[in-house]
Parts: structure tokens; sequence; C-alpha cells
């Protein structure tokens, strides 16, 4: 045995590359497809990425739509139509729910990140409760989601209010 | 006074993963009493039932570490789980997700150790020695109560693995360090005997570092310690922020008089 | 592969500053993005959306101004979130280059695209 | 094929006599390669589930000194313990303290951010450094994270070592499986230090991690190292039921008392100056004849037991320093300590025997040294006071680490060259002998018959006969067709690790029997009710067992060392 290989044996060494056959185990898109598991902060993680994602995609469209601008009324209104449609408007409503959560979550989680509202380190006592999971945190991910409801039911209004 | 018994059943994730990947669970019928853990109930369907189930345990006490896997669907200790407290007759064990298996119900830890051991977890400081060499030196760090409760929760840390296994992050990122690293990370920030934080922020503050933590919680929701990870992450992310402000004093050690 | 001294600063930004930005473009898009809501409430919500008032709209040069710090910021924000995803999703360098550049010019993309019509619709 | 590997130093043992040895080897000479074996990862080993402290004198301005600990721990030990090895260890620790402190040991501190330190019984001064009740794991992973500054420390975790590759008397390396892949290794070096802890698990109600078996004693035992005063074994006052999970001496230190059926701190008629913090062979004598006497309580379980009322204590204290003991209560025993009295009973604690070595941690073999409690250098002699077992495997951790580095620099450049015929024959011993022999009866049935043996045979008070009569029930378990492995796969095979330990179990069992029966005497932890006096005459001197084939262990003697005390009787 050459001098070279010896260290590979050891443990801390990364295997996980060179032992192709294991499975990486990792769960994948599935982890955090599925929010169920682990309470409200991670329904607020899964969620505030599923409206990011939705409204990117929405913001995409929305300039896409009013570049039609450009090429008159006409274009204009072609476009306006497909808005104006029961489906367009249950669309539409999503996103003013999308919005509204991932705002006010994400105000709340630009706090959160910075490490404000989460309680301070301490003994910890059995049974552990983690401070930082605290009714802050889970009230503001409630209230985020009642606002995008109150929202998303004022937008429905309005918009079918308007259309009748 | 005899206790009343219980029979259960323990299904077990079963493959190995040098052989053939098809994995299957196998069903053992366990009597258990009201204080029986999963750890117990797994250790007797190895002796009594089938000797082949392959399972990682030592203290059964909670404070090694070695017996995390997944437990009706979460990651748990099975020594730290009584079966009385599932309230199920079938108890699932699965290995635990995010790290590599080798069989059945053990996984490999390398990649995990390895993220610990990339923020430098140990005391960097540059006034004082950290190797005591002669006897002039036995004198220790002054450091009040107040000052260790600010990082002994994080020091509550046995490397279980149940928080790594549960971060929604972990899940498809095999950069990324994990809950378990970062909180340690923060453990020696807030340790007033450690000057190392340049150095731990640099290696943190990565593509794939502290940053890809959008506080799930699941660690924290998991971690059978109270080691709270999450709290400790994000505090060390207002750090970086430049929102906490840094009041530190680096501890000297006690003159000889003292 | 040769990168662009761009690149190379971009390259550069710690994550920390990265996410400074994120959650700044975040905070401002509130700000602006109300605004932009509000133009809609101050009058029926379908007749704020007629071509003429619009284009009235448009040529409200703090409007425009407006719309356009709406866009970039938005598409910065917007985008970055999309990175940070993809990074998350799969890591080797190929791919994070990959996506890196392609993230940046959806949205330099995205901001021209959109900046053509605020200039053509403003008629400056 | 046979790999070898090749390294400077061999560690066998991550627990904290190891890794305190890899520290002090690695940085003694940063150029030597180091090799930390365990059968569990790094962080898994039984030391850390130690809870109560470690004993260093820190305070000689508020009246402790040195002199002091040395004489609490020889009284301790019953006069057994050699002196000039407890005047290492009293001499030495304190600097290990300080050194830990140094390296980010959250020691509980005093308002004016000094150590801390608590009563523990025995000594006749607070002097169990603590880190609230979870020493051994502070202990642990402050020097699992200080290792990890080492570039020349490789950590082999979940490496199985089989045997000792010797040639004579002079030490050339292990054989070792490692457990993840299945394959059977040589790994070579000038110097190896042994650190495999206790064996406790050769009882059934045991304080001791599942990973406490005596395969490290075994491996020396059958490579011809001697095995000394393995008929000491501590039995600590108060494990919990059903599980024996440990609750810290420290309990009784803060303050804790020992209470039966009739509501009395009995300890008073047993030890009236120390009371409950008596050295723990006493509390735990003096618990079995309040059981015989009929003042025990029936747990649930049918077992008999005492109670340990904590409650006076109050909820702050009891938070801020029992803490985990606290959880353990409430998880594993479902009593909340600071409302109630928990249920307790002796319980198998700790090996004052091992492996036999001298002042140095030194063995018979050249180039080998052992530390922490698999080593017997007779620090503890017949009973190791609480708190003074960290504290062996962190100065005998640094001892033999630095001893080692040195003896390795030296033969750095000579090549080893293994004889083929000893890891053949170890091969042959584990793989034809074990894992490919055949049987029909259950190994782990064996294991629970002889574990359960030593507890009705060698618990607190032992007779001629019962000792004569569990030998005879080892004996006849050995004879068993019961050495086969069901689970034939190659990898991660828990069932053919199993086995092994079981085989080592029985033939440290029967060690421990055999010497039990030879000491005809009374001494410490070791307590015949057939000769229930100390007899210094005849007895004051080390037992010694070497292998002898299967025809069970060859005994001898080994003299006691004496500087300064004569032995006394023992009161407190
Ligand atoms: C519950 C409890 C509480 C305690 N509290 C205290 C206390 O408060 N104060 C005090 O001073 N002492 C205490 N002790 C005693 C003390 O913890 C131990 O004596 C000490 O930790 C032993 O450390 P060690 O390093 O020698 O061995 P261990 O920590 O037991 O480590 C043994 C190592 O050897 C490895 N190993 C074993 N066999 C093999 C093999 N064949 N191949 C490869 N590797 C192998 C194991 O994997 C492990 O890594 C306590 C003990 C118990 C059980
Ligand atoms: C209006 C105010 C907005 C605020 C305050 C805000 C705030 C945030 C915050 C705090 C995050 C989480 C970052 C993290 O956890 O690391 C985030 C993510 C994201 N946001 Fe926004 N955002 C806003 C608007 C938008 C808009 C309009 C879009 C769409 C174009 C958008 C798209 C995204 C995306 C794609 C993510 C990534 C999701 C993730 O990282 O999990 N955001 N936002
Ligand atoms: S932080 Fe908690 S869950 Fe994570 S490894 Fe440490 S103890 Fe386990
Ligand atoms: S679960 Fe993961 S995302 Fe953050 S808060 Fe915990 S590390
Ligand atoms: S066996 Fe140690 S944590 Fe479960």
């Amino acid at each position: 045995m050459g001098l070279e290989s010896e260290g590979d044996k050891s443990s801390d060494f990364n295997t996980y590359n060179a032992k192709a056959k294991m499975d990486n185990g990792r769960e994948g898109l599935r982890g955090w497809l599925n929010p169920t598991r682990y309470g409200w902060e991670r329904v607020s993680y899964w969620l505030q990425r599923l409206t990011g994602v939705g409204l990117l995609l929405y913001f995409i469209g929305h300039v896409y739509e009013t570049s039609s601008l450009v090429n008159g009324i006409d274009a204009w209104n072609s476009m306006l139509e497909l808005t104006q449609t029961t489906g367009g408007h249950i669309f539409l409503m999503l996103v003013i729910g999308a919005s509204t959560f991932h705002t006010v979550n994400g105000i709340r989680l630009i706090f959160t990140e910075s490490g404000l509202g989460l309680g301070k380190p301490g003994r910890p006592d059995y049974p552990y409760d983690a401070t930082s999971l605290n009714y802050k945190q889970k009230s503001g991910i409630w209230v985020a989601l009642l606002l995008a409801a109150i929202a998303m039911f004022y937008g429905g209004l309005v918009m079918f209010g308007d259309a009748s | 006074m005899s206790e009343e018994q219980n029979k259960i059943k323990l299904r077990v994730y079963r493959t190995n993963y040098s052989n053939d990947y098809s994995p299957r669970f196998d069903e053992y019928d366990i009597a258990v009493k009201r204080w029986t853990t999963v750890l117990d109930a797994l250790l007797d369907a190895k002796a009594y039932s089938d000797s082949s189930i392959a399972i990682r345990y030592s203290c059964r006490m909670a404070s090694c570490g070695s017996c995390g896997m997944k437990i009706n669907g979460k990651p748990r200790l099975a020594c730290y789980t009584k079966i009385s407290e599932l309230n199920s007759h079938t108890i699932v064990c699965e290995p635990l997700a995010n790290f590599p298996r080798i069989r059945d119900l053990v996984t490999d830890f390398s990649q995990f150790f390895a993220h610990h051991k990339k923020i430098e977890p140990y005391v960097h400081n540059e006034n004082v020695p950290t190797e005591v060499s002669n006897n002039d030196d036995l004198v220790e760090f002054k450091q009040t109560p107040e000052e260790v409760d600010k990082y002994l929760q994080f020091s509550y840390c046995i490397k279980c693995g149940l928080c790594y296994s549960a971060c929604p992050t972990v899940a498809t990122d095999a950069k990324f360090p994990g809950p378990q690293a970062l909180s340690q990370a923060y453990r020696y920030m807030a340790d007033n005997r450690d000057d190392g934080e340049k150095k731990r922020f640099k290696i943190i503050d990565e593509r794939h570092g502290i940053w890809r933590c959008h506080f799930a919680g699941s660690c924290s929701n998991v971690c059978p310690k109270g080691v709270d990870p999450a709290l400790g992450i994000q505090l060390l992310k207002g750090h970086l922020m430049g929102v906490s402000k840094h009041d530190k004093k680096i501890a000297r050690v006690r003159t000889k008089e003292e | 592969m040769r990168r662009t001294s761009f690149k190379m600063t971009l390259l550069k930004l710690r994550e920390s500053q990265i996410m400074k930005i994120h959650y700044l473009t975040g905070i401002c898009a509130v700000f602006f993005v109300a605004i932009h809501i509000l133009f809609r409430v101050v009058m029926p919500f379908g007749q704020s959306l007629e071509y003429q008032n619009v284009i009235a709209n448009y040529h409200n040069i703090y409007y425009v101004v407006l719309l356009e710090l709406i866009l970039i910021f938005v598409s910065i924000h917007g985008f970055n979130g999309l990175r940070i995803i993809l990074l998350e999703l799969k890591q080797s360098d190929r791919w994070e280059s990959i996506m890196t550049i392609l993230v940046l010019a959806a949205m330099i993309g995205i901001i021209a695209y959109g900046t053509r019509t605020i200039i053509v619709g403003s008629g400056l | 094929m046979t790999e070898t590997l090749s390294y400077d130093i061999l560690i066998v043992g991550s627990g904290l006599a190891g890794l305190r040895a890899a520290i002090a080897a690695a940085s003694k000479h940063k150029d030597l390669k180091i090799a930390v074996l365990s059968k569990v990862q790094v962080m898994r080993s039984h030391s850390v589930s130690a809870e109560g402290g470690t004993a260093a004198v820190l305070y000689d301005n508020e009246g402790d000194n040195l002199e002091s600990h040395i004489y609490d721990t020889i009284k301790g030990s019953d006069f057994l313990a050699d002196q000039d090895v407890a005047e290492r260890l009293v001499n030495s620790i304190p600097k290990e303290i300080i050194q830990l402190d140094r390296w980010g040991m959250p020691w509980s501190r005093r308002e004016n951010g000094r150590i801390d330190q608590r009563k523990f019984g025995g000594y006749s001064f607070p002097r169990a450094t603590y880190a609230q009740d979870k020493v051994g794991f502070y202990e642990m992973q402050t020097l699992y994270d200080t290792c990890l500054k080492f570039d020349n420390i490789s950590f082999f975790n979940e490496w199985f070592c089989t045997s000792i590759l010797h040639e004579g008397n002079n030490f050339q390396g292990f054989t070792c499986i490692e457990m993840k892949s299945g394959d059977f290794y040589n790994i070579v070096a000038p110097a190896g230090i042994i650190c495999t802890g206790g064996a406790g698990r050769i009882f059934s109600f045991s304080t001791y991690a599942y990973s406490s078996t005596p395969d490290g004693l075994d491996m020396a035992f059958r490579a011809g190292i001697a095995l000394k005063d393995m008929e000491f074994v501590q039995f600590h006052p108060t494990g919990i039921l059903p599980s024996g999970i440990l609750i810290t001496e420290g309990a009784r230190g803060e303050g804790g008392y020992l209470i039966n059926s009739d509501g009395e701190r009995f300890m008073k008629k047993y030890a009236g100056e120390k009371l409950e913090l008596a050295p723990r062979d006493v509390v735990s004598r003096s618990m079995i004849t309040e059981i015989q006497n009929g003042r025990g309580f029936k747990h649930i379980t049918g077992v008999d037991c005492l109670k340990l009322d904590l409650t006076h204590l109050g909820e702050e204290r009891i938070k801020e320093k029992l803490a985990g003991i606290r959880e353990i209560g409430i998880k594993f025993s479902g009593v909340d300590v600071i409302n109630e009295p928990i249920e307790v009973r002796p319980v198998c604690h700790y090996m004052m025997g091992g492996i036999h070595s001298n002042l140095n941690g030194a063995t018979e073999f050249n180039g080998l040294w052992v530390a922490g409690e698999a080593s017997c250098n007779s620090t503890h002699g017949a009973n190791r006071l609480g708190a003074n077992s960290t504290s062996e495997c962190l100065v005998w951790g640094t001892i033999t680490g630095e001893l080692a580095a040195s003896y390795a620099q030296k033969k750095k450049n000579s090549s080893i060259n293994i004889d083929n015929q000893q890891y053949l024959l170890e091969e042959k011993r584990i793989y034809d002998g074990i894992f490919r022999g055949r049987g029909d009866v259950n190994p782990y049935e064996i294991k629970k018959t002889m574990t359960d043996t030593m507890d009705a045979k060698a618990y607190v008070y032992r007779n001629e006969n019962d000792l004569a009569e569990g030998l005879r029930k080892i004996r006849s378990l050995k004879e068993l067709s019961w050495k086969h492995v069901n689970d034939q796969a190659k990898e991660y095979n828990t069932n053919f690790i199993n086995v092994m330990e079981i085989d080592s179990m029985l033939r440290v069992a029967e060690v421990v029997l055999m010497g039990a029966l030879n000491r005809r005497e009374s001494r410490g932890a070791h307590s015949r009710i057939d000769y229930p006096v100390r007899d210094d005459n005849n007895f004051l001197k080390h037992t010694l067992a070497y292998y002898d084939g299967d025809k069970g262990p060859r005994m001898g003697w080994h003299p006691v060392v004496f500087t300064r005390y004569a032995p006394v009787e023992r009161k407190y």
C-alpha cells in the first residue's frame, strides 16, 4: 500500500462523491414541496417560495401584457379582454392573494432573518420549546395569511362587481 | 404488580445499498410496555426476530446522537421516543432523510461531519495562547454565568443530524452547511473567549452558505436537545446584515491574584 | 471559460450583500407597487385600464420614473429569488454559472423589454 | 488480500482519553500522522454520558490542597491505589481543567467569572469541576472540536478493532474491520494507545452505553497482556429503573437525600459524617442493606429500590445545575425530580480494573500505551471516587499521547514488517470461527443470560457460592454453540460485531469472577459477606490475569506502590 491512498480511508474525507453507488438519500424537491410535517414556519417557507415564483411569472406576463401598449389601442384591448373573463379574474385574485402574502410575510422575514423578534438564547429547560418558533413569528404568518384572504376577497368584489 | 403489555407492529425499512437497491419494509410484532422506547423495540426485534437489522445506537439516553431515524414520518431519536407517546399501533422506522444510506436504518454522516469541521468550530484567540504550556499559564478565562448562558444552549448539540434531515434546503443543496454546522458557528461567535468571527463569517457568507437558510424552522422543530439552531442562524445573519450590534468584549484571563 | 469583468464584480459580491439588495429591493417594491396599485384605485378598476387613461398615465413623468423603478427593483428581486431557488436545486459549477448567466440575461431582457414599452408608451 | 495502512500513531477509541491523547500527540509533533479508530462515530463514545464532574484542586486559596486530593483518592481506593500514580493524577489535573477552558469548555462559573466546583462523594473539599450535569459531554465536544484544528489527526469512524499485531513484545498495529464496507484491514504503526473504555455491559443493570463492551480489554488480553484488578466493579448508588440510566452523584453533591420506605435519611446510620456523600461503595452497600432489611420500595417492575429526594432543592437550582437529570427523570422514569423523589438502585457503573499499565500508562508491550477506563494504572485501587475518572482520562490521555509521539518520532523511519501468520490467524478466528460459524443457540440469549448471571452473582455483596456458581454458568455458556452470525451481508453487519463483542464479554466476565473468587477479603467495591473485613496481610496486592487459551485465565499478583500513606481503617 502506498502512502497516498491512505488518507482516503479515514472518515473525515468526503466519501460522498466517491461512493456513487450509495443512495444519497436527499429528499430533493419533495422536501420542500411537502410543507405539512413541521409546523407553520415550514408552511411559510413553502408559500413564500411558491408565491415568489408565481409573482415572478405573473410579473413577466404583466410586462409582456403591457407591452401591447406600443401596438395601439386594439392590441391593448384584445390583451385586456383576456383578463376580463371569469378565469382571468380568478387568476388576478390569486395574484392579489399571493402578492399580499408574499409582501406581508416578506416583511416579517426581513426582520426575522436579521435576527429580530426571535427572543434571546438562554438556558433551555425541558421540555424544550424553541424560542425562535414563538408566537410572534407564528402570528406574523397567520396575519399574512389573513390579509391575503381579505385582499383576495376585496379584489374579487371589485373585479366581479365591476364586470357585472 | 405487573404492567399491561401491548402489542405493536414495527415496520422497518430494509435495504442494503451495496447489493440491491430495492427497499422493502419488514414487519415485526413486538410486545411493549409503558416505558419501551423505539430503540428497545428495535433491539428486541434484532435479538429475537431478525438479527440482520442494521441500526446504529450507543448511549440509550439521548446524549450520543447515534440513533436518529425517521419514526412515523418525522426525524427523532429512537432511544428518546417512547412507543406510548406515539399513539399508534404501527411504528414505521426509516433511515434519516438527506443522508446517504448505507444499510437499513444506518446512514452515512461523513458529509455532515465535514460541514461541521469546515466552520472551524474551535476557539480562535489572538491574544491568549490556546495551549497551556507552562505553569504560569494556569489561569482561566474570566467568564460570568451570564456570558456562559449566551452560548450554552448551542453547545447542547449532540450532532444527531435530525435537523439536517428536516431542513428543506439541505434536501436539495449538498453544499449548504446545514443547521447544525451553522448554529455551531454562532456558538463560537457568542462565546466571549473566541475572536474568530471574521474568519468564520468568510466561510459561511458564501453562495451556498448561511443565506440558503430561509427560516423554515424545521430544524428547531425536530431538535431533541433544545438547541434551537434556527435562532442561532438568524442571529448570525443579523450580524452579517449589520443589524445586530456587536458588543462582545473578548474575555481576558484572570490574573494570578484574582 | 473567460469571465467578463461585469461578472467578476458580481461574483465578488458577498452573499450577504446580495441579500441586502434582495431585501432592499423587496421593501422598495412594497412602496412603489403600492403607489402603482393606488393609481388603479383612484377611479373604478375597469376604467383605469382603458387605453387612453393608461397612455395618460404614461405621459406623467413621475409615473414613468416610478414604473421604471418598479421594473428594475422587482426584476432584481424576483430574478435573484429565482437564482436562489435554482442554486439550491443542483450543485455543480457548470450548472451554477449557466444559471447565473441565464437568470442575469433574463433579468436584463425583461428590464430592456419593459423599458421599451415605457419609452414608447410615454412618447419620449 | 488484506490491505495494510500505515500511520505513525494509532489510537483506538475516541472517548475522552482517546481524543485527549490524539491532541497531545498531534501538538507535540506536527508531522506525525495520527489515526483515531473507533467502533462508533466521533462524539458517540460512552464518555458523552458522564454527568457529574471532574475532580481537580483549583482553589488552594480557599483551603483546598493537592495533598488532600491525593489522600482522598488513596483512602477512597481502600489503599489499593498505587500512591505515586494517585499523586501524578492530582498534580496534573488542574492544568487539564485550565486547558479545556482555553479550548472552549463551558464550565459552570461563579459570579466573579471563575470556574465553579461542587461537592462529590468521598472528598474533603468541593472539588468536582462541573459544567451543569453534562460534564463528559461538554468535554468530549471541546476535545473533538479542538481535534479538528489538527490536520494530522484522521478519524476512522466505525472501524472495529479485533486484535493487536505484535512481534514478540513490540507493538506493530491492529487488525480491524471497516464496518461500512465490511473489509478487513491491517493498520500498522510504531506506536499505539488503547483507549477503549470500560466494560460495564457485562452486567445487565448498568449505566453504560451499549457500546461499552470489553473488546478492547480482550484484545490486549489475548495478545498476552495482563488484565489487572478486574474484580473491582463499582456500583453507583443511583441508577433509575428500569433502564439503569444514571442520576449523577452531583445530585447528592447539590444536596439530594436518599430515603427509605420509612422516609428516613438512612445514610446517617452508615456514614454519620459524610452521609450521602460517602464514597460510592459505602453508599451502595448501605442501600442494599436497607433493602435487605425490608425498608426498600418496590418499583412497578417488581425490583427493590430506594428513593432519591431532590424536591427540597427547589426548581431554580435543579433547572440550573441538574437540567440533564431532570430531563432523564421525566423522560425515562416519568418523574419530575422537582416535584417527587425518584426511584433508584445501585447499578454497575465503573471498572476499576483494566489493562495492566504503569505510572506512564505503558503496557507490557513496547510502543503500546493505554489510557482512560480501559487502563488500570491503579489510580483508583479498589474503589474510584466520583469525578476522578474523567480526570484520569484527561491526564493519561495527555501523558500517553506525548510519550507515544516521542516514541513514534524516533521510530519514524524504521519500517514495520508484520508477521503474515498473525493476521491470517486473526482472520481465521473471526471469519471461520465466528462469521461462518454454525450453531443453534441465539447469541443474544447467551448475552442476556450472561449479564443476568453477573447481576445476580457478582453484585454489591458477593460470596463464595454465588461467585463459583456464576463462574460455572459462564463457563457452561462458553461451551454452547452460539458462535454464529445469521446476517451474512458484508456491509454494516452489526450482528457480526455483536457476536464478537459477546465473545469478548464471556472471556472478561470470567476474569472478573475469578478475581472475585480469589480475593478472600472485602476491600472497596469488592465486598464478600464470607470475608467481611479487609485483609492487608494477604491481599494488599493487585490481581493479574493472563490469557491461557481456552482453559481460562492464569492468575497472579502484583505489588502495590506506597509512598507516604500507610493503610488505616476507612471511616466516613
Ligand atoms: C453514566 C456515567 C456517568 C459518569 N459520570 C462521570 C463523572 O461525572 N465523572 C467522572 O469522572 N467519570 C464519570 N463516569 C466515568 C467516565 O465517564 C468514564 O470512565 C470515561 O468516560 C471513560 O472514557 P474512555 O475515554 O476511557 O472510554 P469511552 O468513552 O468509553 O470510549 C471508548 C472508545 O473505545 C472505542 N472502542 C471500544 N472497543 C473498540 C474496538 N474493539 N474497536 C474500535 N474501537 C473501540 C469506542 O468506540 C469508544 O470510542 C461516568 C460513567 C457513566 C457510565
Ligand atoms: C412587494 C414586496 C416584496 C417583499 C417585501 C418581498 C420580500 C421577499 C423576501 C423576504 C423573500 C425571502 C428571501 C429569503 O427567504 O431568503 C422573498 C423571496 C422571493 N421573492 Fe419577494 N418580496 C416582494 C415582492 C416580490 C415580487 C413582486 C416578486 C416577483 C417578481 C418576488 C419574487 C420573489 C422570489 C422569486 C423569491 C424567492 C423565494 C425564496 O427565496 O424562497 N418578490 N421576497
Ligand atoms: S442541532 Fe439539534 S437536531 Fe441538530 S444535530 Fe444538534 S442536537 Fe441534533
Ligand atoms: S430548517 Fe433549514 S431553512 Fe433554516 S431555519 Fe432551519 S436551517
Ligand atoms: S442511542 Fe445515543 S442518542 Fe439514542
